[in-house]
């Protein structure tokens, strides 16, 4: 399997890459971890006449904190979202999502930008920065802009990013005490594309109370999913197995998977539910330790 | 126990003895056929249909002879020119090796473009553009065999239908009898999916045609090089490749599974390619091309019943089986079997009433029913009397462990002749079954059940206890396109001792340059380390059918060791010789014969071996080699007792392998590390087909799954921690009394998961799922019995 | 692979004249997003091309359609596509059906879209075809409501393209 | 059009002229002729590829030469000196049968470096998790746990278990 010709760049800088994405248009794509893309090329399902190779640009690896964000580089790869412990510290959710991305040596190359910005419902990442609210900064010759994830996926690999545009940052706005999260995918084997998954953030305040939610879906809808009937039956009321068991249902009800090889369109509603359930469970154990 | 004659720095049979192929695998000095790197050699790639049914309008070379590097383009009208576009297959049918007007499935070849560089003829192989007229592909076997179907095979002339041919076995007459007058009978239609051997190296070749010596060496990956130096030579003859002018070369092969023994289209047109430009020429599969276009294994639709007596007597078993060969029959079984040894498929049970029937049909998918690690159809046989059989427990309300005891065939009646005509040569079934329990603590495990299943939970218990038929074959059976299924061994011995051993077979990871050395190390004495084992080189190894169908050790195994016998002969005489008494006199021990009676009167091997060319008696033939052409007169039955535990998360369904013991008997054990590594690979290998993999067909056919992203190929996280132990119970006829092992896990793993799945849902009513059972089958299972709303 | 979808949406606009666009090719043909009429054969007969692009995945179909029912009593309309991928790495076929019923003083339309994808797509793209279709109907009605209204339709259209640049426009902060 | 790239591989500096899309893994095989490296898919899936890129274990049918440009690269060539002392996790393979075909071994051997590297002391459920980007079709995989756990405990200059097989 061997990739159509293309002319390769590497541009040093942002503002060269970004002029080399305007020069070329349509016909550049751009390589980040290349573990969607190169393969699609390989099969010559993707012939891009120029490749721009961001993966030398500075300043696009750091993970840091400052003002109530989290900030995450575009080209920070699996591999070190795994391992960080201060995103570790602040959201749980990255370990288990990460460990089931594909696998060690996919991860020591895929980059948390590329995840995002492949554009794909079946992706991980994307229903967990739904379930963290977090926001993406993409940036062009104009300057940057930033896109609440809400307002980031479009459709089967279209996203906000436009020609000429490169997602540079992933911001995440750090989560108060009472605070968990949890991930959760069904694969038909280790490093499969989800048969359904869940990404579930909560805040619980006094009295049990659940005062901020957010609950994210992955590869049940051609787009990334908020499962929001499901976050209002939990917001602002205790926790309960009533609400759970609501909210679990309405994610089942939601959603809009398609049959495939991974399962019926019934079976991922159904595991849809529980496991929107179970990652509830989970993450309020983790916001009350 | 496994006893060892031999001490360990001689390393015969019952040692653990490490691996001789090791070292050069460990750091990276494998050999493969895609490291072979010839002077002037040309690539070739191949343009595939991605139509399952069509007639090919037109085929436009003309962008891609223009590619940089690009030397040519062959269709199969070029092919046609030699009388070489058609090939028959290892069953006599035929296949295309290019088409010429109609492509049959998706994935076929329909061009191939030569050039100087693997990036080039990639780009060339984009560049040819084939027009198609798409038809209606015949993707479902039934719809294949109505009447109304068109006929896929129009080339044959004469042809009115799909079915290509029918076979039975048994008393049908008796067999109906018994099942209208029985207490009981159970009744299920079971599909074994179409899967494929998806060894980690693809296939591929180098064909290097010397034009001035008129001469083919061809590097290829093949389990069986003799065989296919024949088939060259009989496809290729006319033209001048004679088989003296063939050298067919297997050097490493990374893993064969029985998908490396059929004659893909891609080795011929590589040949034809290097014999008409003079050049050698490499064509090396991609993942892809392998998963769609080569040989697969299984796609029998099976209908199993049994008859028995409501306190648990099996009486009768009948089989009715449908065989979906795709476009043409390219299995590979012995000309006097189609579909191979099903009627094994009586199984370990004691009864004497069976009837069995079988009809293959042509469809528009690839060719094959070749193997995945099981070539003879013996997987199949397995899993429908074993499901049929918990059925038949599950229908009465009898344990399968307590079924199984009461009608296993007692170690004292073998030789046993089946129902369908085998000779099974020995076994000791309680044996294995009461070991297997014990190792897992069944009675335990059942009580752990019930309470499990009291609280809702999920959980079930599956046993296999199979017989295997290995070892093919007595030549008065068995052939592969005529040619009777021994095979060989040749040892040489150095002056110095040291010696070459070659073989017919050829190894691709059963470790036979370790174990064929331990076979004569046994014989012999000498110690393993000293013997150098190769395989592969038809021009330096003696004829043989190949390594596959777990013959290996059952043929050329046996070969080794008569052959060691035969030179342990010349060395009595030798000896005697040398110490100037009667052979009678002597007495050996391993390494030496001594004096009966004065054990410090004796002569080493190494002694005997120098004298054989330095100091042998007057009329006796120098030297010290010996060849054997092993014929076994049977084939060797292995068997196993598995046992497997499952947990079913009754939420998602998720299915857990939480134990899986498994008790192979095989006879004696050469060497347990390699038996037990084998047993691993094969268990592997049986939770895939259970579990995980299968070719999914849309009605267009489509291969739905046809990369290692969706053929999902189990990891270390997918595959349990198997537990493995043995018994040995020898093969009476069999010169060292062993039996083939490399096949039985993965013929006995699947109805044990199958079985554990369907104990762990049999409160509901489910008596059958088809494998691969996944989480989505049991959710749709529970759901048609109302379980889940 | 075969994919089947059905919508039924609304337009304020008499059914005669929903009829005559619907059963106009030039008109009917330039509403699939990346569609063009190359050739017109006869009337019930005409060429075309269609041009997807779905990140970095293109692929581009030529082949014949045809009409095989324009029935003026009962609204209805069968159209048929046969094309094949230019590269020769498959093809698809697409059955597009129109059912015009007036109501409310205009017309209520159902568009039912079945589509065959023949090899590379269906083998690789087994996840992109569904909501590939779902997409393309969608655009294709999108685009039917602006002709009917007189807006433009641009028969070069990629279908990633135009919704990224709308989107750009409704929540671009420069 | 091509560029030039520096590369080290297994302590060796390359200065080589390539393609852009030339694949790492053929620019290994073909233009530096180190066949250990192996080819078993087209999508990243079966790790036969694997090779150690700045020391971290990555497929090398899906990066491109070019990405490797000023990088190093070991392979399974460069793991030991040819000849000389097997690395232990060479070693835990052979005495542990962790391996059959030997086709897969090169880039199992590989990732197994990283992850021992990063994790000394592995359970057996951190190992098969550790190696799940590698498919081997003829072990079962557990004399390649085995065999890893084996390297561990010898790399840590602890006493290496029995190499005896459970097989009773």
């Amino acid at each position: 399997m061997i990739a159509q010709s293309f002319q390769y760049e590497s541009p040093g800088s942002l503002s060269e890459a970004i002029s080399l994405l305007n020069k070329y248009g349509d016909d550049a794509k751009v390589l980040s971890g290349g573990h969607s893309l190169i393969p699609m090329m390989k099969l010559r399902l993707a012939t891009p006449a120029y490749l721009i190779d961001i993966n030398g640009i500075p300043g696009l690896s750091h993970i840091s904190e400052d003002g109530g964000i989290v900030r995450i580089g575009a080209l920070v790869r699996e591999a070190e979202v795994e391992h960080s412990d201060l995103l570790a510290k602040h959201f749980p959710i990255f370990r288990d999502v990460t460990k089931l991305i594909a696998d060690p040596q996919v991860r020591n190359m895929g980059t948390l930008g590329g995840n995002l910005a492949h554009g794909d419902a079946a992706n991980d990442h994307p229903a967990v920065m739904l379930a963290l609210r977090a926001s993406v900064a993409i940036t062009s010759a104009e300057g940057e802009r930033e896109v609440p994830i809400d307002e980031f996926f479009f459709g089967f690999y279209m996203t906000a990013v436009q020609q000429g545009e490169i997602l540079t940052e992933i911001r995440i706005p750090v989560p108060p005490n009472g605070t968990g999260s949890a991930y959760h995918k069904l694969e038909r084997k280790v490093g499969d594309y989800a048969t359904s998954g869940a990404a579930v953030q909560l805040t619980i305040g006094e009295m049990g109370v659940v005062t901020a939610v957010g609950i994210g879906l992955t590869n049940v809808n051609s787009v990334p999913l908020r499962a929001v009937r499901s976050e209002e039956a939990l917001l602002g009321k205790p926790l309960s197995e009533e609400t759970i068991a609501l909210a679990a249902q309405y994610a089942s009800e939601d959603c809009n998977p398609s049959a495939d090889l991974r399962g019926s369109e019934e079976y991922k509603r159904h595991v849809t539910g529980v496991l929107v359930k179970r990652m509830i469970h989970k993450a309020a154990e983790r916001a009350l330790n | 126990m496994i006893q060892c004659k031999t001490s360990k720095a001689i390393g015969g049979m019952g040692h653990s003895m490490k691996r001789k192929e090791d070292v050069r695998f460990i750091q990276g000095k494998g050999h493969y056929v895609d490291d072979i790197k010839l002077p002037g050699m040309l690539y070739m790639d191949i343009v595939r249909s991605p139509y399952a049914y069509a007639k090919i309008k037109n085929i436009n070379i003309e962008a891609a002879m223009k590619v940089p590097g690009v030397i040519a383009v062959v269709t199969g009208r070029d092919l046609e020119k030699y009388n070489l576009h058609w090939m028959p297959t290892l069953m006599s049918d035929t296949q295309m090796v290019l088409p010429t007007d109609t492509v049959m499935y998706q994935a076929q070849e329909v061009a191939a473009v030569i050039a100087t560089t693997k990036y080039a003829a990639r780009d060339g192989r984009e560049a040819v553009i084939v027009e198609y007229e798409p038809m209606k592909a015949v993707i479902d076997p039934y719809k294949a065999m109505d009447p109304s179907a068109p006929v896929l095979r129009t080339d044959k002339a004469g042809k009115k239908d799909n079915h290509i041919w029918h076979w039975e076995v048994g008393d049908k007459a008796k067999t109906e009898d018994v099942f209208s007058k029985a207490d009981v009978v159970v009744k299920e239609e079971m599909y074994i999916p179409r899967i494929h051997v998806a060894s980690i190296e693809t296939c591929g070749c180098v064909a290097d045609y010397d034009k001035v010596n008129n001469h083919l060496t061809m590097y290829m990956t093949t389990q069986a090089p003799h065989a296919i130096r024949t088939v060259i030579a009989l496809v290729a003859g006319h033209v001048g490749l004679t088989e003296e002018k063939i050298r067919v070369v297997s050097p490493d092969i990374g893993g064969g599974f029985g998908g490396k023994v059929p004659v893909y289209p891609g080795y011929v047109i590589a040949i034809a390619v290097s014999f008409l430009v003079g050049k050698p020429v490499k064509w090396i599969e991609d993942r892809s091309e392998n998963l769609q276009a080569d040989s697969f294994a299984r796609d029998y639709h099976i209908t199993a019943e049994m008859a028995g007596t409501k306190d648990g007597k099996i009486l009768a078993t009948r089989f009715k089986v449908l065989a979906d060969h795709g476009y043409t029959d390219a299995s590979a079984n012995p000309s006097k079997f189609p579909t191979g040894m099903f009627s094994i498929a009586t199984g370990s049970y004691d009864y004497d009433t069976t009837y069995m029937e079988c009809d293959a049909v042509y469809t528009n998918k690839p060719p094959g029913g070749v193997a995945y690690r099981c070539s003879f159809r013996v997987t199949e046989a397995v899993h429908a009397i074993e499901r049929i059989t918990d059925r038949f427990a599950f229908e009465i309300g009898k344990d399968p462990a307590d079924i199984r005891f009461q009608n296993f065939i007692h170690k004292d009646q073998f030789p046993w002749k089946s129902p369908t005509g085998w000779i099974y040569d020995s076994g000791d079934y309680h044996a294995g079954l009461h070991k297997a329990l014990a190792a897992i603590d069944y009675e335990n495990l059942r009580r752990e059940q019930a309470e499990k299943r009291a609280r809702g939970e999920l959980m079930g218990i599956g046993i296999s206890t199979f017989t295997e038929i290995v070892g093919a074959g007595p030549s008065k059976d068995f052939d592969i396109l005529g040619i009777k299924m021994f095979d060989s061994a040749e040892i040489r011995v150095h002056p110095t001792g040291k010696a070459i051993a070659r073989f017919g077979t050829k190894s691709q990871g059963q470790g036979h340059e370790t174990t064929y050395a331990q076979i004569i190390a046994e014989e012999l004495g000498i110690p393993m380390e000293n013997i150098q084992v190769e395989e592969g080189d038809t021009d330096t190894a003696p004829y043989g059918l190949g390594t596959y169908a777990s013959r290996s050790t059952p043929t050329a195994g046996a070969a080794a060791a008569v052959a060691a016998r035969k030179l342990r002969d010349k060395a009595r005489k030798i000896a005697a010789y040398l110490l100037e008494v009667s052979e009678d006199d002597l007495e050996w021990e391993p390494g030496k014969f001594h004096v009966k009676g004065a054990p410090e009167k004796s002569k080493t091997i190494q002694e005997i071996v120098f004298a054989a060319y330095t100091n042998h008696p007057q009329g006796m033939e120098a030297g010290f080699e010996a060849t054997h052409y092993y014929d076994p007169p049977n084939l060797t039955f292995p068997s196993g007792a598995y046992v497997c535990v499952v947990d079913i998360d009754n939420e998602t369904f998720e299915i857990k392998v939480r134990r899986f013991v498994a008790i192979d008997d095989c006879g004696h054990i050469i060497n347990p590390m390699i038996v037990q590594g084998q047993v691993h690979g094969g268990l592997t290998q049986g939770i895939a087909p259970a579990m995980y993999e299968e070719l999914i067909y849309d009605e267009q056919g489509n291969i739905l799954n046809g990369t290692l992203m969706d053929y999902l190929v189990p990891t270390a996280v997918e595959s349990p921690h198997w537990e493995t132990g043995h018994t040995v119970t020898p093969s009476p006829h069999h010169p060292i009394g062993a039996k083939g092992v490399g096949e039985s896990p993965t013929v006995g793993a699947p109805p044990a998961i199958a079985n554990a799945i369907v104990d762990a849902l049999s409160p509901f009513g489910i008596t059958h799922m088809d494998i691969p059972i996944t989480p989505n089958k049991v959710f749709k299972a529970l759901r048609d019995k109302g379980v889940i709303k | 692979m075969n994919v089947n979808i059905s919508k039924t949406f609304h337009v304020e606009h008499p059914i005669e004249v929903v009829w005559a666009n619907i059963t106009n090719p030039e008109k009917i043909v330039v509403c699939v997003p990346g569609a063009s009429l190359t050739e017109m054969v006869d009337a019930d007969h005409f060429k075309g091309e269609v041009e997807l692009k779905f990140g970095p995945v293109k692929a581009k179909y030529g082949g014949d359609i045809s009409f095989l029912e324009r029935n003026a009593d009962t609204h209805s309309m069968k159209m048929k596509g046969v094309g094949t991928d230019v590269k020769g790495k498959g093809g698809a076929d697409m059955l597009l059906n129109g059912l015009l019923t007036a109501k409310d003083g205009g017309t209520e339309v159902n568009v039912m879209m079945d589509v065959t994808v023949q090899g590379m797509l269906a083998q690789f793209g087994s996840r992109l075809a569904s909501d590939a279709t779902t997409h393309v109907l969608d655009q294709f009605i999108s685009n039917f409501k602006n002709q009917l209204d007189g807006k433009e339709v641009s028969g070069s259209l990629n279908a990633a393209g135009m919704m990224g640049s709308m989107i750009k426009g409704m929540f671009g902060s420069k | 059009m091509n560029k030039t790239i520096n590369v080290t591989v297994n302590g060796t500096k390359h200065t080589l002229d390539v393609e852009p899309r030339l694949l790492l893994v053929h620019m290994i095989r073909e233009v530096l002729n180190l066949t250990g490296t192996h080819i078993g898919c087209d999508t990243s899936s079966c790790g036969a590829c694997t090779i150690l890129l700045n020391g971290k274990s990555i497929k090398s049918c899906t990066v491109l030469a070019v990405q490797a440009d000023g990088k190093s690269i070991t392979t399974i060539e460069g793991l030991a000196p040819e000849g000389g002392p097997l690395h232990p996790l060479q070693e835990g393979f052979k005495e542990n049968h962790g391996l059959h075909c030997g086709f897969c071994t090169p880039g199992m051997i590989l990732r197994a470096h990283e992850l021992l590297e990063k994790n000394p002391n592995p359970t057996e459920d951190e190992i098969r998790w550790g190696i799940s980007g590698n498919l081997c079709r003829c072990t079962g995989y557990n004399n390649i746990v085995k065999a890893i756990t084996w390297a561990g405990t010898k790399m840590r200059g602890e006493e290496t278990p029995s190499t005896e097989p459970e097989f009773v």
